[in-house]
């Protein structure tokens, strides 16, 4: 019995309006889904919104350590500040402490230090205090590097300092954070698929019944399995974007009042990395939607295949 | 046009529910299958239509030997084959109207001849008033017409009725099997399945009999028993 | 015994299918319950176990108006109700032995009682061999069969039995009958509701006929068409 | 129809022991509710562990804060060391620098500087550097109030001096870490809870078939209930005890390799904070089961209840 273009077309569209005729005809089913994946799809997002800020909070910290560059006296701050400002990875302004500003801040902290340092005749007081300048970087891990750089590229630099230990533990606890947050999320997004498919199959296993009889009225595979994916589909859609309108919500009212609360804590500017993440989470829902009902409906039809395969001979 | 050839079926339990099969039907013929509970009738109307593979032997239908279809194969023998199943098999979440309706959505039929076809099944099985009413809120007997609707909406070659008139009164039950015998005229193979002695004895039929899973008689317009009892 | 008084059942679709029933049934009596399908035997069937409530009119059982129980007395209700279901109600998930041992545990029947009453119905209903079947692996006569095992095996004062032949043969029917009779005389009030003339004529009990919600005849001994059609 | 003790306890039995069967005789089911489950309840433990972890790291890293306490000459750092270590709060030892090791360093960096310090006459070396210790705390958010601590109450200090900014955004990042923290558990928690009594409900509505026969048939409510509540108990508890076995296992593998790696970040020692964690995801384990599937069952016998109220005037 061959088919013509618009018998094809009919069945077609009877098989997706049977999609959304079941979710509307099971109004319990559709919430109960709807609501167990917009869940995970949330917590998924919300927790990458979480690690996104993590990182960035942990880099704004790490801009707070400095190279400390002691200049020799003929070279002049400004001049040094201008060439070290020219490298890769330093961040601009360069602080400048003149010879004169830290012998200033060295005598009033000791004040017996001045009179020593006096000359007893002319009342010259020699100064024995380098220029200093403080460098800040954009990332804590060049620091080492950009150290080399600043002794080796600029002339006139007596010695540098800097508080290694602490950048190379900062710079481990970012690695710490990228690391154990991709393992959070690549276990979140594994344990969303679970829970997705797991509670889509549920639902198609509740209507085992009625794939049965479908099947044996004459029904074919794919106009079976048809109403189940747009039904997957639609399903994956809704929950991504309820989830989504949580996170945005979540990212403008209770995030802006911790940032209120934590004045010191720099996170990022605007909507930050909300459209990225949103995306993703569409995208996880809309699949994971349409994997989790052909999986489960896959498995009714391939249990009947293997019934019909059991022939035992007499 | 239906032959079965050294027929078993075995179920996974072990019970041996159809034991060596042979039997022609012609086609545009009426037959009335019948026995004892659990001889078998039903095992035999499920492997025409594969819901159930036979566990030896081979059975033609249309000329093919459908115990080696392929997977695409069994959809269109059963497009082919109206049933009326002796437990309805109505899709709980659709009314009448759209368990009718779908037996000939499967085959894409155009909605002006959907809405001719059922309109005029639902007329010959009395269900006009119940075409909006959902399965659940049928009575039985109403359930059952509806999955004799069903089966014959979209005219298939074969017609299987498992006990279709169990839930029936006897005036409902006789224009049920008038209806069949009338399908059978315009061409239609029916093979029907029943425990209705009366209207067996009266249609006069052809009565295949089985017992244990065997062909115990074979009459051309018999009656229920042949060796009558006194029921 | 039971007693109905002025009851009527709407349901929510709008559908009479009872209209202001008065009626009587004595304690210990066999009545027969026929009409054709969609005229509500099985309504009122469902209404004497609190399956539906009646939307008027109060209904009297063992001298309670069960339309006015509390929540805690329906379970009582039904277990002293044996109900034979027009579409069985068999758990999927139990074996046939399980199901009907289902009936006794709700009870807290011990289990060497149980044992024993058990093996007794299977073999009144001839379920022996398929105590440890699940009602899938059954025929349909098998399951009809079962329903019945169930409803009569803690013994209850009052059985209901919704169409219980429907899927039996003449001769398994007929001894389903006998066996209904018989309890009845042992003092149970058993009401029945069927299709089956051939039995319904034979036995000579109480027959109470329904059209369309309404009781049209009511005869102590009749046979099941008073103004008898030809069938 | 009074019931006898015998009786009652039989019933009792019967139904706990429906709950086993209908869980063997439904292997699909329990499959996907226990690792549903178990997967919403390893998520919930995981992250616990790891705000723990967080929690512990940020504490650390604030140990490196140090308030630097000046003393006059009168006052020996032995007996000032001593009297600090013993304030609340102080972590044990203060790093003591003597004034000969201040202006060793000093000297050692500004070479000018020792010339002029020489007396000329005497080449007595004058040393107006302070002796100075460094005394590390337990909690930064302490250090404001030590500081002052030592200030009052330790004899012979000149003058401390603490990283208050970098003390007040370490300790902002605790609270913060602390608060989200406990956002994202809250989080979590609820989440797992909607899951799981989602999960268990459309488990219990693929059989609400089966519960409405067993209402007709006569078994009332507790009896129809008790099953379920057991299946839910050892849902419950297996996919709890599967989660904390997850979690054990990571506990031990996968985070003592990123010890090794990351050999700054102090992590807490041996099993740390496992065992109360573990012990929560149990009890939530068992609580959601038993709550998710007395809820469900719930539903349907409440389904009946307003079925029977519909008594409508003819
Ligand atoms: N799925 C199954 N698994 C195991 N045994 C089965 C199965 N289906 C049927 N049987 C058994 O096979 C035998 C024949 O069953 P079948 O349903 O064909 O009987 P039937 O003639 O239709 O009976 P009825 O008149 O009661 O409908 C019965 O003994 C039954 O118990
Ligand atoms: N749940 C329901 N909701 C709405 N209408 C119903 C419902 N159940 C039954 N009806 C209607 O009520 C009428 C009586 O039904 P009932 O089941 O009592 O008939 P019956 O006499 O048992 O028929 P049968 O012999 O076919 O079993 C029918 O017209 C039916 O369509
Ligand atoms: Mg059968
Ligand atoms: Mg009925």
């Amino acid at each position: 019995m061959a088919l013509d273009a618009s018998q094809m077309t009919r069945q077609w569209l009877f098989s997706l309006q049977q999609g959304l005729q079941n979710m509307v005809r099971s109004p319990f089913m559709s919430l109960v889904v709807v609501s167990t994946m917009t869940v995970a799809l949330g917590v998924l997002g919300f927790l990458m919104l979480t690690l996104s800020d993590l990182t960035y909070i942990s880099q704004q910290m790490s801009t707070q350590l400095k190279i400390v560059v002691f200049l020799q006296d003929q070279q002049t701050p400004e001049s040094a500040a201008a060439l070290i400002e020219g490298i890769k990875g330093v961040k601009a302004p360069v602080v400048q402490i003149s010879k004169e500003e830290a012998l200033k801040s060295m005598t009033e902290e000791l004040p017996d230090l001045k009179k020593l340092l006096e000359d007893p005749h002319t009342h010259e007081v020699h100064n024995p205090f380098p220029a200093t300048l403080e460098v800040s970087l954009y990332a804590v891990e060049k620091m080492a590097e950009i150290e080399a750089e600043i002794k080796k590229n600029v002339p006139g630099v007596e010695g540098t300092e800097a508080n290694q230990d602490l950048a190379e533990q900062l710079n481990q606890i970012q690695s710490a954070v990228q690391l154990v947050g991709f393992g959070i999320a690549a276990i979140l997004f594994l344990g969303t698929l679970a829970i997705v498919i797991n509670t889509i199959q549920l639902a198609v296993h509740h209507r085992q019944r009625e794939i049965e009889i479908m099947h044996l009225v004459g029904a074919p595979d794919w106009f079976i399995r048809l109403p189940f994916l747009l039904e997957g589909l639609i399903f994956g859609m809704a929950s991504g974007l309820v989830a989504n309108i949580l996170l945005f919500f979540w990212r403008v009212v209770p995030l802006e009042q911790l940032k209120r609360m934590f004045t010191f804590i720099q996170l990022q500017p605007g909507l930050g990395p909300l459209y990225p993440i949103s995306a993703l989470v569409l995208l996880v829902g809309l699949l994971m939607g349409v994997l989790g009902s052909s999986l489960s409906v896959h498995r009714y039809i391939r249990f009947e295949k293997s019934a019909e395969k059991g022939k035992i001979p007499v | 046009m239906i032959r079965f050839v050294n027929v078993s079926k075995v179920y996974p339990t072990g019970n041996k529910a159809l034991d060596n099969i042979n039997l022609e039907i012609e086609a545009g013929s009426f037959t009335f299958l019948v026995g004892t509970t659990g001889s078998g009738k039903s095992t035999l109307i499920k492997l025409l239509y594969r819901e159930e593979l036979a566990s030896s032997g081979d059975i033609w239908v249309f000329g093919k030997n459908i115990e080696h279809l392929s997977r695409n194969e069994v959809p269109t023998l059963r497009q082919q084959t109206g049933v009326v199943f002796q437990d309805f098999k109505l899709l709980p979440q659709k009314t009448v109207a759209e368990n009718i309706a779908f037996a000939l959505e499967i085959l894409g039929v155009a909605k002006k001849e959907q809405e001719k076809r059922i309109h005029s099944v639902l007329e010959l099985t009395h269900l006009q008033a119940m075409a909006k009413a959902y399965p659940r809120e049928l009575s039985g007997g109403e359930q059952q017409r509806v999955s004799v609707a069903r089966a014959i909406v979209n005219k298939p070659p074969v017609l299987l009725a498992d006990e279709p008139t169990g839930n029936l009164d006897p005036d409902s039950s006789w224009e049920i099997m008038k209806l069949l015998t009338k399908i059978a005229k315009s061409g239609t193979t029916v093979v029907v399945s029943t425990h209705n002695k009366p209207l067996v004895d009266l249609l006069k039929r052809r009565v295949i009999k089985l017992d244990q899973g065997k062909i115990v008689e074979d009459n051309q317009g018999g009656g229920y028993n042949q060796h009558g009892t006194r029921r």
